[in-house]
């Protein structure tokens, strides 16, 4: 790819579109409409098109503004203080303003609303009991909004970044059956939302802000690649997201066919039971970190489209720092394990999804470590299945390797290593399936939970990286890079890097 | 004598079995009178039923007539096409079969049934196929033929199918009818009453009839002439009351002299020993040597003609030891 | 007279019979009433059209079938309510020979093992002493050793039937139940099989119970015999009686009906109107009166009673005296 | 023929409760935990467990058997654990794509397999029952999503006829449909073929020729319609195996239909959706065969009278 | 001319020239040795078997090891059918995948028809109620889709090569039981069956001995077809991602895999895709030499 993200570039650049609607072609399906109560990141990107939020992340991943105009937070990380932008609509015709944001509050944190964004604010305790992270909402004026937080929580602001607004008279009309009703801020209009097939936008002529370019958009979910290829071609889709990496070639031939990457926060890597005997050496969780040659899975895996993992965390994560990288070197992998005793190797299972992807990656692992005598047996289940087999008291854990992947839709360090590291986060309570201990990591945590200073974060999270890099509770194997395709008549839509695709700002070329 | 209806002369007829032509009816010729029935008779197996399919044209298709003519009226039938075959068969020809039940389509109505051949062969409108088609079943002495028009197979008797299957049969008023065994399914008292129907037709219409059986008692209650046929072959023809009188043949012997007669008294029977040879291994020479009390060399050597015994020519046989010795064995 | 060794009393079955897909189901009575004797060394056959009952009446003497009602006594022991394994073995007593020589010989059975299965079942022989004596009944009944080993497709239907005779005869049965043993055979060989049932009667003194259509067939092999119409016996008299003096109008069709092989021969024919009732719907009164040329409006009503009009001759007809 | 339909109705409403609770008990017997599969990976134990409650997972399984049990006599199916839409807001869409379908493809499948049968049987032995079994044999013998798969990239992809997925017009349903019919095409021709030939070996057929009856009245107007019985008894039985073919069809051709749904439900343990959807293939099923069974008691009489 | 033979009016048969005897066995095989398309089916059968046992012996590529520098290559003098996206020999891993894709599918239709025939037996012979059960039971399991009662058994029992056979086993299990149920219902028809009641054989006697050899021939027919559904099924589980889908090839997961590659490298879905193709035509096309070959009434 180009510093533009091309992979490949139209060059047909002056095709023009025959209609003003924009098709997009997605892989999983548009399970949600209520943006409270979103399952996955294309939910995410629908209800964008309908909901705004306080704050957003720009294509640079900075926050911005968006519904609020501006914002303060205090200096002990507590109180946060929003303008509000005066004069905005919902699509009902009534009035954004704080009354609308606490009324969203309000109705997230219902219990009986039985709605995902709940945990955002709602801790549940060991006893049953429930901790409120936030203290306290008021609204001083219409277009002001102070939020006090109980405890300091650096990932706040980001949280926001999630939660949308959404028409207090619409929410009272409807209720929880919203979802088949949208009623928001955005650019769009929903017009209609069949889960399973398709969910259709008009251009929003209220709207704000600057309004977009196309008429309708048109959300197509079709699950086989191969199929949404061929939509791309014949031009029944005008985006399609994501393109596998083998599918690049079969595109190439089309002339007015771009196909572009974006840098993702996805993780992938292995995690390894540190309790278990023959993992508990550090030599070998090394050893077998220097028995994978990454860049091979990159071009495996994804043609070439990813990076090396460089820390536990991809680049894109606030206060990420570059680790030594374990090269590819099967010598002193062998080494290692000689040290560690083990020069015969041992057996171990390798757990992981059943996706012909994820079976190619854990097949590709099994491949590696035979080269130092570790012999991998891959066991790819269901997804349901291994959270079952994962989530189990420490004494019954069977766990020995996962074949797994994170990205922390908050973008935040302490999002990206908490539940899967943090000591007392091993199952059955959290995803530390490492069964990471360290208490020097722990605490490095908790400090830059404590405070939005970004300096004082960065030195707690580079330590905390450094700790766990070393230690090699994981396979580090690397961050692939989101692969969509466009018509090149088509501009203004783009994927994030948490995989959620924008089309605010659509334009077709005519 | 008066013009011969159908007119069987050298007919064969053969069948490929694995490959290879197996001959079921050889050099077989008859001849039918308006108004005649004709019986056949012989064993199961002996190609009765193949020589009035060659008849109607209505062969298996791992069939062919290598050899012979079939006239009707002077007609030659092997000439005719499809379509011609096609426009004789049920009007100049009809046939009805062993199995009444069987022989008529379960799914469709009788109605339905006996007008499709009328409607066929004539140029009817449906009101006046469907009067005919009262009037035939009424002629056959079916008792409430608008009952029976209406029903399915199924819902008749035996009895009342074959003489459904007459009624078709007779509904384009044929010259000939072939009866391939019409009354073998049927008990006693039933097939009293069908073999009085078949008289009374050929008596009113002078239809001239095949017969095909394998039960003497019917030939000799039903039919002026008899051909008797083993393995493909005719071995004995006659007039019917010649033929019961003083069989010539050692089969037709044989045959006659196996049947148990009512009111007899005989308390053991003679029989033929052995069984019919297979079509395949045929012996070469007379078909029936291996199981003829009379055989001699000759007779598994070569096999006889069939020729004339008497003067007036209506006797035939086919036997060495008749030929050489000129008198019966 | 000796004690008879098979007696029948008042036996009925009847069977549910499929009605159609939109209606109920109806009773079919396939035999009703039926009773008569069988004496040791006699040959008594039933005779009577297709669907009368005379398989039925056949298979319950055999125990395949249970009566719903009526007693079966054989030697002087009442079998019809045995079970199923009290019965086996009584099996080797009565033996049964069917109609059918193809279907009722299992294709996939060599000949030996087809006709040394009785043996296996009912005796302790070992396995050479059961192929000799196989040899020895496929002798007794007119074929080789060799064809011991061949399987039954390999015969034509004399010798089939010839190897279900010696199948039966295996286990030296006191009664052979032969139900139309030859009317699917040709007539030269049905001549072959019949001398061969006699001859087997003279030479092992066996009691034959002979179900045939056929009353030129009956008329050869039996001592007594038992017309059958609609599921009951009309008439029993012996051999000659019955074919002399047959008293019943419906026995008198029958004989009226067969065709003579005579062309000289010219009889007067009682022709019988109509068909056979339905068995599920019998008619009332005489069951024969549909049918019969004298009926009266008391034929219409009243079930005849069966009289014995001559010694072992038994009419059920209300006028036994008519003649034509 | 009231009476008939009813007492085989008022029958099939043991078998339904037999099978929801096969049904409920297999559905929970499956390992995995929706409660965790909704909360995601880095949720806490507590936070799953106040799923869990949310969704009702927590009490005794009879008592949630009881619990469905009411819900299906008053009608509430409960709702999708995906979103919280009712069972059957989540289903209703989805049933017309896979009914259109399963009907397109039954109705192609049936027209073309019994034509290449019938065509077989007439042609016994010769060059086109030859070609004829082929085709049908070929049918079977693919795994329709390769066939999906090919079909796209020759009549999408490589000639741009017909459109890749989605069902907006009917010209959308004919790639599907012929990779869902393929398989039951090929079943139908085979077995219309050894009807036809038996039926054609028939007695009343050889009484059809001996009328004079031109050959194509012979075979459509005797042989077929009697083989139509037996066909019609296997083409019911085929109906059931269609919907496990939808589910592939659906997935290659982006369909929104039930087979799709079914599957996804089955790995999200979305136990109220997967229950709804599996008593409903079984009544379809079951109604299926009971049109069959009436539709062969009014093609053949002899069942239909005494 | 004199009687040459008056003396016995039972005439011995014995004397009589039989055709040749012939073991059922070698007719058999002389009728089937005509049908051209089955023979050559049998024997492209058997070459697949044989391939599985051997395979691995023979193939020129060690099936596992992968070659990052020849990925996905196309047919070459080098990999006669190119290679898959590990750099594969994709001929030595279809040649060795036989072994698994056969075990498991010939082995999923054993153990099916080995229940549905016992069951169908029982239900046939016995009738009544039992016949009732064992149909209904049947029929609760005809009205899941096959596919995905096999999903649901893979779920449960998890994923793997021995659960794909033992779902496909299961959905073999009713339609066996349906087929070897008719069967037997008309066999116990059979004047024969009657006859040996008639010889006081027993009820086990008359199922095992004169009942279950009559169910043989389409119990073969079907076995030969349902191998071929469950070559498909497996590989159609793989699709959807439940197939047996381990390190070691099988022909269902080369499919399913290949099919992303559709444009890049077809040969990855093509090869895979015709030797299934060719494996399950050659067992239903063996199925039906066999089933002409056994029906008297095509002979
Ligand atoms: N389609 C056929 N293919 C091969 N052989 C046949 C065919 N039809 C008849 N045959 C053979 O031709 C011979 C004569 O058969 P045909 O049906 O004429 O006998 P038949 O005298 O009518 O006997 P039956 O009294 O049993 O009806 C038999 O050996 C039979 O096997
Ligand atoms: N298992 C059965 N179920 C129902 N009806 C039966 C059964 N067996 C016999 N029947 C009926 O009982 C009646 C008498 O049958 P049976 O077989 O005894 O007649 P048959 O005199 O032997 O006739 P045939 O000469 O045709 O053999 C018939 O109407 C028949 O349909
Ligand atoms: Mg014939
Ligand atoms: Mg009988």
């Amino acid at each position: 790819a180009d510093e533009n993200g091309y992979i490949v570039k139209a060059t047909n650049e002056d095709s023009k579109s025959s209609d003003n609607d924009l098709v997009i072609a997605i892989e999983g399906s548009v399970s949600s409409m209520d943006p409270a109560n979103i399952p996955d990141t294309n939910a995410i990107s629908a209800t964008r098109g309908v909901y705004e939020t306080l704050v957003s992340f720009d294509d640079n991943q900075e926050l911005v503004g968006k519904l609020a105009e501006s914002w303060e937070i205090s200096d002990d990380s507590l109180t946060y203080t929003f303008k509000l932008r005066q004069g905005v609509k919902f699509q009902d015709g009534t009035d954004f303003n704080a009354a609308a944001f606490k009324a969203n509050y309000d109705r997230v944190v219902d219990k009986d609303n039985n709605l995902r964004q709940r945990r955002t604010f709602i801790i549940a305790n060991a006893d049953g009991s429930e901790t409120s992270r936030v203290e306290s909402i008021e609204t001083p004026d219409d277009y002001t909004v102070v939020i006090k937080l109980a405890k300091a929580w650096a990932p706040f602001i980001n949280r926001l970044t999630q939660f949308c607004m959404i028409s207090p008279a619409a929410l009272e009309e409807y209720g929880n059956d919203i979802m088949n009703h949208p009623c928001g801020t955005g650019p769009y209009v929903c017009t209609e939302w069949e889960e399973g097939d398709h969910t259709s936008f008009a251009r929003n002529e209220e709207y704000w802000g600057e309004k977009p370019g196309v008429d309708t958009v048109t959300i197509r979910e079709v699950p086989e690649a191969g199929a949404r290829t061929a939509m791309l071609q014949t031009g029944e889709a005008d985006f399609i997201y994501p393109t596998p990496s083998d599918q690049i070639e079969a595109i190439k031939g089309t002339d007015d066919v771009n196909i572009l990457t974006a840098d993702s926060n996805i993780m992938r890597y292995v995690t390894l039971n540190m309790d278990l005997e023959q993992l508990s050496d550090v030599k070998v969780r090394q050893a077998m970190n220097y028995a994978i040659d990454k860049d091979a899975y990159i071009q495996l895996m994804y043609s070439g489209y990813g990076k090396p993992a460089t820390s536990v965390v991809p680049s894109i994560i606030g206060g990420y720092e570059e680790q030594e990288a374990y090269t590819y070197d099967v010598e002193k992998a062998k080494e290692l394990m000689k040290e560690a005793g083990y020069e015969d190797g041992f057996k171990l299972t390798l757990w992981g999804d059943n996706t012909t992807q994820e079976i190619k990656g854990m097949t590709f692992i099994s491949q590696q470590l035979a080269q130092i005598g570790i012999e991998v047996e891959v066991q790819p289940m269901e997804p349901a299945t291994v959270g079952d087999k994962i989530y189990v008291d420490k004494d019954e854990a069977e766990i020995n390797m996962w074949y797994v992947n994170w990205s922390a839709s908050d973008f935040t360090m302490d999002g990206s290593l908490r539940s899967l590291l943090y000591s007392s986060m091993c199952p059955p309570t959290s995803a530390n399936t490492a069964y990471f201990n360290d208490a020097d990591f722990d605490k490095d945590l908790d400090e830059g939970l404590a405070t939005a200073n970004e300096e004082e974060q960065a030195k707690y999270y580079g330590d905390a990286q450094k700790i766990a890099w070393e230690a090699c509770p994981w396979l580090f194997l690397g961050n692939d890079q989101i692969i969509y395709s466009t018509k090149s008549y088509l501009s203004g839509v783009y994927v994030s890097p948490d995989g959620a695709f924008n089309f605010a700002n659509a334009t077709l070329a005519q | 004598m008066a013009e011969k209806l159908l007119e069987v002369k050298n007919l064969r007829t053969e069948f490929k079995r694995d490959k290879t032509w197996v001959t079921a009816v050889n050099n077989v010729s008859f001849s039918i009178q308006p108004g005649e029935i004709l019986g056949l008779v012989g064993e199961s197996g002996c190609g009765k039923s193949v020589t009035s399919l060659s008849v109607m044209g209505l062969l298996a298709r791992n069939s062919k007539i290598s050899n012979g003519e079939i006239l009707l009226n002077g007609k030659d039938l092997l000439k005719e096409d499809k379509k011609g075959m096609r426009k004789i068969r049920g009007r100049e020809v009809a046939m009805i079969f062993q199995e009444p039940m069987n022989s008529l389509n379960p799914c469709m109505r009788i109605e339905k049934q006996l007008t499709e051949a009328i409607l066929l062969h004539n140029n009817f409108s449906k009101e006046e196929a469907h009067n005919r088609a009262f009037e035939v079943l009424k002629s056959v002495g079916i008792p409430e033929p608008d009952m029976t028009l209406k029903s399915y197979p199924h819902q008749l008797s035996g009895g009342m199918c074959q003489r459904v299957m007459i009624a078709m049969a007779m509904s384009c008023e044929p010259e000939l009818l072939i009866a391939d065994e019409p009354t073998t399914a049927l008990d006693v008292t039933i097939q009293a009453q069908i073999l009085e129907l078949m008289e009374e037709i050929r008596a009113k219409k002078n239809t001239g009839i095949l017969m095909i059986t394998h039960d003497l008692g019917v030939v000799a209650e039903m039919c002026s002439r008899v051909v008797v046929m083993y393995a493909g072959r005719i071995v004995e023809e006659a007039p019917v009351h010649d033929l019961f009188a003083d069989p010539k043949h050692p089969y037709t012997q044989g045959l006659i002299g196996s049947v148990p007669k009512l009111g007899s008294g005989v308390e053991s029977l003679p029989s033929i020993p052995g069984s019919v040879p297979d079509l395949s291994v045929m012996p070469k020479g007379c078909k029936f040597a291996p199981r003829c009390k009379y055989a001699t060399d000759i007779c598994h050597l070569q096999e006889p003609e069939l020729v004339s015994i008497n003067e007036a020519g209506t006797r035939k046989c086919r036997c060495h030891l008749l030929n050489k010795s000129g008198k019966e064995a | 007279m000796s004690e008879p060794l098979l007696s029948v009393k008042n036996m009925k079955k009847t069977f549910q019979a499929n009605g159609g897909m939109f209606s109920k189901k109806k009773l079919v009575h396939a035999v009703n009433d039926v009773s008569f004797d069988i004496y040791p060394g006699e040959t008594f056959s039933l005779v009577g059209e297709s669907g009368c009952g005379k398989s039925t009446t056949g298979k319950l003497i055999d125990h395949l079938i249970i009566p719903d009602s009526g007693e079966i006594w054989f030697e002087g022991k009442e079998i019809s309510k045995l079970t199923e394994k009290e019965m086996r073995s009584l099996r080797s007593d009565i033996q049964m020979v069917f109609q059918d020589p193809y279907g009722s010989l299992n294709p996939r059975m060599k000949v030996q093992d087809l006709i040394g299965e009785p043996l296996l079942i009912h005796t302790n022989m070992s396995a050479g002493e059961r192929l000799k004596k196989v040899h020895e009944l496929l002798g007794t009944v007119g074929l080789s050793p060799s064809h011991g080993e061949r399987y039954p497709h390999e015969f034509s239907g004399g010798q089939r039937q010839r190897i279900g005779i010696a199948r039966a005869l295996t286990v030296q049965p006191k009664l052979i139940i032969a139900d139309e043993p030859v009317s699917a055979l040709d007539v030269s060989i049905q001549a072959q099989v019949l001398n061969l049932l006699q001859q087997l009667q003279k030479d092992f003194n066996l009691t034959y119970l002979f179900i045939s259509h056929d009353l030129s067939v009956v008329e050869m092999i039996s001592d007594r015999i038992g017309v059958m119409y609609l599921g009951t016996i009309v008439e029993t008299a012996p051999k000659k009686e019955l074919y002399a003096n047959p008293r019943h109008p419906y026995t008198r069709a029958l004989l009226s009906a067969v065709p003579i092989p005579d062309p000289d021969l010219t009889k007067e024919r009682i022709t019988l109107k109509g068909d056979l009732p339905s068995p599920s719907n019998p008619p009332s009164g005489c069951l024969f009166h549909t049918r019969c040329p004298h009926c009266t409006e008391k034929c219409k009503t009243q079930v005849p009673t069966p009289v014995e009009i001559a010694p072992g001759h038994i009419v059920k007809c209300h006028y036994p005296e008519l003649t034509e | 023929m009231g009476r008939y339909l009813g007492k085989r109705l008022v029958s099939t409403i043991p078998l339904l409760l037999v099978i929801s609770f096969v049904v409920f008990m297999f559905i929970h017997m499956i390992p995995g935990d929706p409660a965790r599969l909704i909360a995601g990976q880095d949720a806490t134990k507590e936070d799953v467990a106040v799923v869990r409650e949310q969704l009702g997972l927590d009490e005794p399984l009879l008592v949630q058997y009881g619990q469905y049990m009411k819900g299906l006599f008053t009608g509430d199916l409960g709702n999708s654990i995906k979103n919280g839409k009712t069972v059957a807001e989540t289903i209703a869409p989805r049933l017309k794509p896979t009914i259109m379908l399963t009907f397109s493809s039954m109705i192609w499948a049936a027209i073309i397999g019994i034509a290449i049968g019938i065509i077989a049987a007439v042609f016994h032995g010769r060059i086109l029952d030859y070609v004829g079994m082929v085709i049908a044999i070929a049918g079977i013998s693919v795994p329709s999503f390769w066939l999906g798969l090919e079909l796209i990239q020759l009549f999408s992809v490589g000639l741009g006829w017909l459109p890749t997925s989605g069902l907006e017009t009917w010209k959308s349903y004919i790639l599907p449909s012929l990779t869902m019919g393929a398989g039951i095409m090929a079943v139908l021709a085979r077995f219309s073929r050894s009807s036809m030939l038996e039926t054609m070996r028939e007695d009343y057929v050889r009484t059809a020729r001996a009328k004079g009856l031109s050959e194509s009245l012979v075979v459509m107007r005797h042989a077929f319609k009697n083989s139509l019985i037996e066909i019609v008894t296997v083409a019911g039985l085929q109906i059931g195996g269609l919907l496990s073919g939808s589910v592939m069809a659906e997935t290659v051709f982006s369909i929104p239909g039930l087979g799709r749904l079914l599957v996804d439900s089955i790995q999200l343990r979305d136990y109220k959706v997967v229950q709804a959807l599996l008593l409903f293939f079984a009544t379809e099923y079951i109604l299926i065969n009971l049109v069959v069974d009436v539709l062969y008691g009014v093609i053949n009489p002899r069942v239909r009278y005494e | 001319m004199a009687d040459k033979n008056t003396t016995s009016t039972i005439n011995l048969a014995a004397a009589e020239e039989l055709p040749k005897a012939q073991s059922k066995f070698k007719e058999f095989v002389k009728k089937f040795m005509k049908r051209k398309t089955a023979v050559i089916s049998l024997a492209f059968i058997v070459f697949i078997i044989l391939m599985a046992i051997i395979g691995p012996y023979v193939v020129p590529y060690d099936p596992q090891a992968p070659d990052y520098t020849a990925m996905m290559q196309g047919p070459s003098a080098a990999h006669i059918w190119g290679t898959n996206e590990y750099g594969q020999d994709v001929f030595s891993r279809l040649m060795v995948g036989t072994r698994l894709s056969l075990t498991c599918a010939l082995t999923a239709t054993i153990i099916g028809t080995a229940l549905g025939v016992v069951l169908g037996l029982i239900a046939g012979f016995y009738g009544g109620i039992i016949d009732s059960l064992i149909m209904r039971c049947c029929d609760v399991l005809f009205a899941f889709p096959d596919i995905l009662l096999a999903i649901a058994v893979v779920a449960i029992i998890g994923q793997g090569m021995v659960n794909v056979m033992i779902a496909v086993a299961v959905f073999t299990v009713p339609s066996f039981a349906r087929i070897i149920r008719s069967a037997t219902i008309s066999v116990k028809q059979a004047p024969y069956v009657e006859v040996a009641r008639s010889l006081g054989c027993s009820n086990m006697r008359i199922l095992f001995v004169h009942i279950f050899p009559g169910t043989i021939q389409s119990m073969i027919v079907n076995f030969t077809m349902r191998v071929g559904t469950a070559i498909l099924a497996a590989s159609s589980l793989s699709f959807l991602g439940f197939g047996a889908n381990v390190t070691e090839p099988d022909w269902g997961s080369m499919l399913s895999t290949g099919r992303n590659y559709l444009n890049t490298a077809p040969h990855m879905v093509l090869f895979p895709g015709i030797l299934i193709f060719l494996t399950v035509l050659a067992f239903n096309l063996l199925g039906d030499g066999l089933r002409d070959t056994l029906d008297p009434k095509m002979n």
